[in-house]
């Protein structure tokens, strides 16, 4: 088995010189300094000989006491060993540089790009560096700089100007004012996002083709983003995908916020699933604290996350039945019905329906009160019975199969280099579970299996969903069956949080997929930079590949059994 | 004195006078038809809840919530009427309108039902045509059309596709059903839909199944719900040729959705399930038909709407494949069926 | 300009009309009249209660999940609370809803696009803001995507506080509108 | 086939059974753990503020109310929310050392106008004072405060004998006084 301390000796003799320092903390994790111009070298080896084949995302801080951007790689490996490297390149803030990673992993294009428009950290090698989740006007504001000065901006709406567009519509423009210009806040270049017109001049080529703007309002998105497909009749020749429409800036408000009132701000991240977004925060926290929770604490936090992750993944699968059937389609709402009995056996817990804000550093909120375990077995063994109500229901009909069978289909090494994590890439062959892979919580102690499905369409993803419900009902059966007695809340733990100086990365298992924060501390009451890598935008940016030559029916039905939610994309 | 002064009139007059009388149907066959659809959308909002465990409308009007579609009427005949810049005007205008003309123009040669008066049977039909199954089958196409027309003229890449999904559709399944309505005519001696409903002494579901279920489905489809509802499909391109309507244009084109599956039943019920026959009913023979013709017309209609809220959506491919590889020859089968039964063992 | 201007009546009849009133006016106000006039007449009238009665009980809201309380807009469609119940309806296109639902974060990206919805939606409509989101920024109140006070672009009718608000707060917040539209007390006076 | 689908919607109509929670007439059960709108014993609160500090949303500001306790001091402030801003995440709730502020299952708080969801201490407040209660404990106050007063004088008057002998004690002392300003000179 490689461990962390295997791949840094590796690394040390492959390339002299080329770390500047190197820690393993903890067992798992590899953190390493690289000298700038080596990094894509040390990429590419362990990628090709330490198997290092998941990247997992980037995050750039903004050491502004040492005149440094830090750009940090996270790197894994899809089940071959646990461990994470976390590979830190260093830059000089003013004309900062790095070189791109697209080259070695797909995937890495929107995260690069994500950081250059947010620290102006430049990537040589980008293949297009163009803004991704901020409007043209922010752009060149660099808004995730420390220095950055039109924050806190309260008067957006009255610097809003009104103009009237040759179409009819309003349009709305926030033009910088002259202090904002004398201040430097304002941006100074505008790299442009194609418009609507620009686009269909660029790529419609045929009399029979035309490009079709899905969203950013339309019935099948789970909040706004762009989807516009090129369409020749009713075939989708190639799918372009903006986000960024409800990009609220997540990361930076919470280094503008304590530790402790970072937590209800994660619950917004993904709102289906608020448990598990607390629970990585919180991990990461108490990584950086030293503390752990008691062990009550922990099965509680267990049957929440398991409880969240059963109605999380009906609403999923309900909300794919209304975008193959239609809104008044009955199993769909028979599983929001279902679905109920799970949110009112959380709520009675947590006190909300939606944002529970329930984890803390060290333990959870409130105790499970009284006869929540009847309730809980009784809503349990229904969602059982229902679950395999539904099963049946989409092996035996012919419509269904139809519809999903063969259709979005995602072969298990396209899932692993477009970085798909959770359902859809269990469904494409490939038992990768951070319960199973990085066992947080008490989930070692807990026997469940890794649900897998060969085919990889779009039924494989929603069979995948149905039968984790399956087993996070077992699951928690097992710890309603071994939850001690005890304090939910760990000694010790100060009221105002201040972690010592230093970085921590957590990653569970999400709803959707592989969930990770990354925070930075400076030894203050506010985290210099929390970065949070969530499952969605990876699915988000595999799909306009998925889209390709599929009919417009099936752009929603492939969308849906992604299981999206908008808003952890946009943070 | 009036009556005998009318009279007279008739018998001086005959072609004027029943022109006048024409008329006079059309126009209370017009007003009923508007209610009962309105009706008929309060019956699937009720119904449509009844399978979702929840209740429907039941605020306004009662408990029953009778007049939700009153206030829906109110509402959308009172909206602002938005045209869309860029739109063809005057097909955008006229779309809604010829959508209810040609409902209107399926309603006049449908029979509603009969009475018996001194033993004799007497249809409720305002135009009793040699060919009216034929006529009604031909009109049913004309709105296909009229949807067409709605999603050409829009300006709307949605509406655009609704329209043309339409039209592919209608194609597909237009065939298989006229064949299935050919069958029938064979199997009854005449395309008089009157005289088709006498000549059931056994219904026609089972003398032809396989006719029945094919006409069935494409009934359902040129109604266009689910699953079949392609044109509109919400999930997919918004509202379908309907996405750029408004206020009272939109309420016709919502109206004379349901109108024509109230006429679509009608016409099943008539040409399979027997019309108004049945046992006369001894005290109320009067109305015993009409009683026998309304049970079946609403065990159809919540039957539609059952197979609304049950059933997911094909695409469109699947739904023309549907209607070209199976229906079609499907068709065929039971064209021959009739043939040899009706024509020979008859 | 009326059927009065183009075609001068004879003048005995004119004054005979003059005498006439319904409502407290003129009855050759009515009668002869223009656009604006019959809207004035409507707005005296007790007709106007019957449209709004009509108006107040078929809310239809534009289907646009925005955030958390877009998963809770969706709860309020289905059968454990059914909007169906007030004559509340989900409708996917602008053109044909009366109201429209607020239900997240606006930010300058989509403040165009949500602007452009609004306008494409027929009078009467109404809108209403949903969630702290809409009403102030709420937990984003400070961040430098986000426009914070909603009702300088919109006509905000009824607010809803709830992070998100409970699909309770939805039906709460309908019938508060319900209760302006009766009263006549909305903000663009319908 | 589809029969699947049929058969389980039919099985449903017929089980008759209708979930729908009736809300405007009746409220469903809601768990004593609810976060709803905010609770404040008003003769429990400190005015100290830690509710304020910590809500990430800023919607908490403390505000004079002139129905508080007058036996406390008379700038004492209490908490106001602004459910337009507020999350109800209840760190508030966590964080309040006299465990006076608490939420509860109430939620019905839309409004027509901005205005109307600003709740001030009178709108979330129990226990409050009644107009007598209110009169007795001004009174009370008002005794305390001639309490006070008349200590203050007492304390003045003893202050003033005590500087009177003081006075002559240095007037006794004149001329060590006097000597010292002579070092001071030099």
């Amino acid at each position: 088995m490689t461990t962390a301390n295997d791949v840094l000796s590796a690394l040390q003799s492959a390339f002299p010189g080329a770390i500047e320092e190197a820690k393993v903390d903890p067992e798992r994790q590899l953190w390493a300094t690289i000298k700038p111009d080596r990094i894509v070298d040390v990429c590419k080896y362990l990628r090709d000989n330490h198997n290092f084949d998941h990247y997992s995302g980037a995050a750039g801080v903004d050491r502004i006491d040492e005149g440094l951007f830090e750009v940090t790689e996270l790197l894994a490996s899809h089940g071959a060993h646990q461990v994470v490297a976390l590979l830190k390149v260093k830059t000089p803030r003013d004309n900062p540089s790095v070189k791109s990673l697209t080259g070695l992993y797909w995937n890495a294009n929107w995260y690069e790009r994500e950081i250059w428009e947010m620290l102006g950290i430049n990537f040589e090698g980008h293949p297009e560096l163009y803004p991704l989740l901020l409007s043209d006007e922010l752009m060149g504001a660099w808004p995730w700089r420390k220095d950055y000065k039109g924050y806190p901006d309260y008067n957006t709406a009255e610097r809003a100007i009104e103009k009237v567009n040759p179409e009819g519509y309003t349009d709305y423009s926030f033009t910088p004012t002259e202090a904002e210009i004398k201040a430097g806040t304002v941006p100074f270049e505008r790299p442009k996002y194609p418009t609507f017109r620009e686009r269909e001049e660029m790529e419609i080529k045929g009399e029979s083709e035309m490009i079709l703007h899905m969203g950013p309002q339309h019935a099948v998105v789970p909040g706004p983003f762009l989807l516009d497909i090129l369409v020749d009749g009713e075939r989708v020749k190639k799918a372009f995908l903006d986000v960024g429409y409800i990009h609220k800036g997540i990361e930076k408000i919470m280094e503008n916020r304590t530790y402790t009132q970072g937590i209800p701000i994660t619950d917004r991240l993904c709102y289906m699933a608020a448990l598990t977004n607390n629970e990585a925060y919180c991990g990461a926290v108490e990584r950086l604290l030293g503390i752990e929770a008691p062990e009550r604490a922990q099965y509680i936090r267990m049957i929440l996350e398991e409880l969240s992750r059963i109605q999380s993944h009906f609403l999923g699968t309900a909300e794919f039945l209304t975008l193959i059937a239609s809104a008044v389609y009955s199993p769909f709402l028979y599983m929001i019905i279902d679905r109920e009995d799970v949110l009112s056996c959380i709520e009675s817990v947590t006190g909300a329906r939606i944002n529970h804000s329930f984890v803390r550093f060290g333990g959870v909120r409130n105790d499970l009160p009284e006869g929540f375990k009847d309730m809980t077995l009784d809503t349990l063994k229904m969602i059982r019975q229902k679950t395999e109500e539904y099963k049946e229901l989409f092996s035996s009909d012919s419509i269904y199969q139809k519809r999903m069978e063969g259709v979005g289909v995602l072969s298990p090494s396209d899932a692993r280099r477009l970085g798909v994590s959770g359902p859809p890439l269990r469904a494409s062959d490939t038992p990768f579970d951070m319960r199973r892979e990085d066992p947080y919580l008490l989930y070692k102690d807990m026997d469940f299996e890794v649900i897998t499905r060969k085919e990889g369409d779009s039924k494989a993803r929603v069979e995948v969903r149905l039968d984790e419900i399956l087993e996070s009902c077992y699951i928690i059966e097992q710890c309603l069956d071994q939850i001690p007695s005890g304090p939910i809340m760990a000694e010790g733990v100060p009221k105002r949080i201040k972690p010592e100086p230093g970085e921590a990365y957590y990653r569970v298992e999400d709803h959707r997929g592989e969930m990770g924060f990354f925070v930075v501390s400076d030894g203050s009451e506010k985290p210099v930079k929390v970065k949070a890598r969530g499952p969605v935008y990876a699915y988000f940016q595999a799909l306009p590949p998925l889209l390709e030559g599929v009919y417009i029916a099936d752009v929603v039905a492939i969308a849906g059994s992604m299981d999206a939610c908008t808003s952890e994309v946009d943070r | 004195m009036v009556l005998s002064a009318i009279t007279e009139f008739a018998a001086q007059e005959p072609k004027i006078y029943g022109l006048i009388i024409g008329l006079v149907a059309a126009a209370i066959l017009a007003s009923v038809i508007n209610v009962v659809a309105m009706l008929l959308v309060w019956l699937e909002r009720k119904v449509m809840g009844d399978f979702q465990a929840r209740y429907g409308p039941n605020r306004v009007g009662g408990r029953w919530g009778v007049l939700q579609l009153g206030a829906d009427a109110v509402k959308l005949f009172t909206k602002e009427d938005v045209i869309p810049r860029g739109a063809d005007k005057p097909v955008f205008v006229w779309a809604p309108i010829v959508a209810v003309a040609t409902t209107m123009l399926v309603a006049g040669a449908l029979p509603f039902g009969a009475v018996i008066i001194d033993g004799k049977e007497i249809p409720l039909v305002v135009a009793n045509m040699d060919i009216s199954a034929f006529y009604i089958e031909a009109a049913l196409s004309i709105m296909a059309i009229s949807a067409f027309m709605a999603g050409w003229s829009s300006n709307n890449k949605y509406s655009m596709l609704g329209a043309f999904r339409g039209i592919a559709r209608m194609i597909a399944y237009e065939v298989p059903m006229g064949i299935c309505v050919i069958s029938v005519a064979i199997m009854a001696h005449s395309l008089n839909v009157v005289e088709i409903v006498q000549a059931q002494s056994i219904w026609f579901v089972i003398a032809q199944p396989i006719g029945f279920v094919i006409f069935a489905i494409a009934l359902i489809t040129d109604l266009g719900r689910m699953p079949f509802d392609q044109t509109e499909a919400e999930e997919e391109i918004i509202a379908g040729y309907n996405t750029e309507y408004s206020g009272i244009r939109f309420g016709l084109l919502y109206f004379q959705e349901y109108i024509v599956m109230l006429l679509g039943s009608i016409l099943l019920v008539h040409l399979y399930l027997g019309g108004w026959n049945g046992p006369v009913i001894p005290v109320i023979s009067f109305i015993s038909p009409m009683i026998w013709f309304f049970m079946k017309l609403i065990i159809v209609l919540v039957a539609l709407i059952w197979v609304r809220v049950s059933l997911p959506r094909f695409r469109i491919d699947q739904v023309t494949d549907l209607g070209w590889k199976i229906l079609l020859p499907l068709s065929m089968v039971n064209l021959a069926w009739a043939v040899v039964v009706g024509l020979y063992f008859a | 300009m009326g059927i009065s201007d183009v075609i001068p009546l004879p003048v005995a009849v004119d004054k005979e009309l003059e005498k006439w009133t319904i409502w407290g006016r003129p009855l050759t106000d009515v009668w002869f009249t223009t656009t604006e006039k019959i809207h004035e007449i409507i707005d005296m009238g007790p007709i106007k209660n019957v449209l709004n009665w009509g108006r107040k009980n078929s809310l239809w809201f534009l289907m646009q999940p925005m955030g958390c309380c877009g998963v809770e807009m969706l709860v309020f469609g289905c059968p454990h609370y059914d909007c169906d119940r007030f004559g509340i309806f989900p409708r996917a296109t602008p053109r044909q809803v009366d109201v429209m639902i607020i239900s997240g974060y606006i930010t300058r990206k989509y403040l165009p696009a949500i602007k452009n919805l609004w306008e494409q939606i027929p009078e009467p409509k109404w809108v209403m803001a949903i969630g702290e989101c809409a009403i102030s920024g709420g937990p984003f109140y400070d961040s430098y995507n986000i426009v914070n006070d909603t009702s300088k672009f919109f006509p905000i009718d009824v607010f809803v506080p709830g992070c998100p608000p409970r699909p309770e707060k939805f039906i709460e917040g309908f019938r508060a509108l319900q209760e302006k539209i009766k009263q006549r007390e909305d903000k663009r006076g319908y | 086939m589809v029969l699947k689908n049929l058969k389980m919607t039919l099985k449903r109509s017929m089980s008759g059974v209708e979930v729908t929670r009736l809300y405007p007439e009746k409220i469903m059960d809601l768990p004593d753990a609810e976060r709803g709108v905010h609770v404040l014993d008003i003769r429990k609160c400190i005015g100290c503020g830690a509710c304020a500090r910590i809500c990430p949303n800023d919607c908490i500001e403390l505000v004079p109310y002139a129905r508080g306790n007058p036996l406390k001091n008379k700038k004492q402030q209490y908490p106001q929310v602004d459910y337009g801003r507020c999350m109800f995440c209840g760190l508030c709730v966590d964080d309040c050392p006299a465990s006076c502020l608490t939420m509860s299952k109430v939620f019905e708080i839309a409004g027509w106008n901005r205005d109307d969801i600003v709740y001030s201490p009178e709108d979330i407040a129990v226990g409050m004072y009644t107009d007598q209660e209110l009169a007795e404990l001004a009174e009370e106050a008002r005794k305390a405060e001639e309490e006070k007063k008349r200590k203050a004088a007492e304390a003045a008057k003893a202050k003033k004998a005590k500087a009177a002998k003081a006075k002559a004690a240095e007037e006794g002392e004149k001329g060590s006084g006097e000597k010292s300003a002579k070092n001071k000179a030099e």
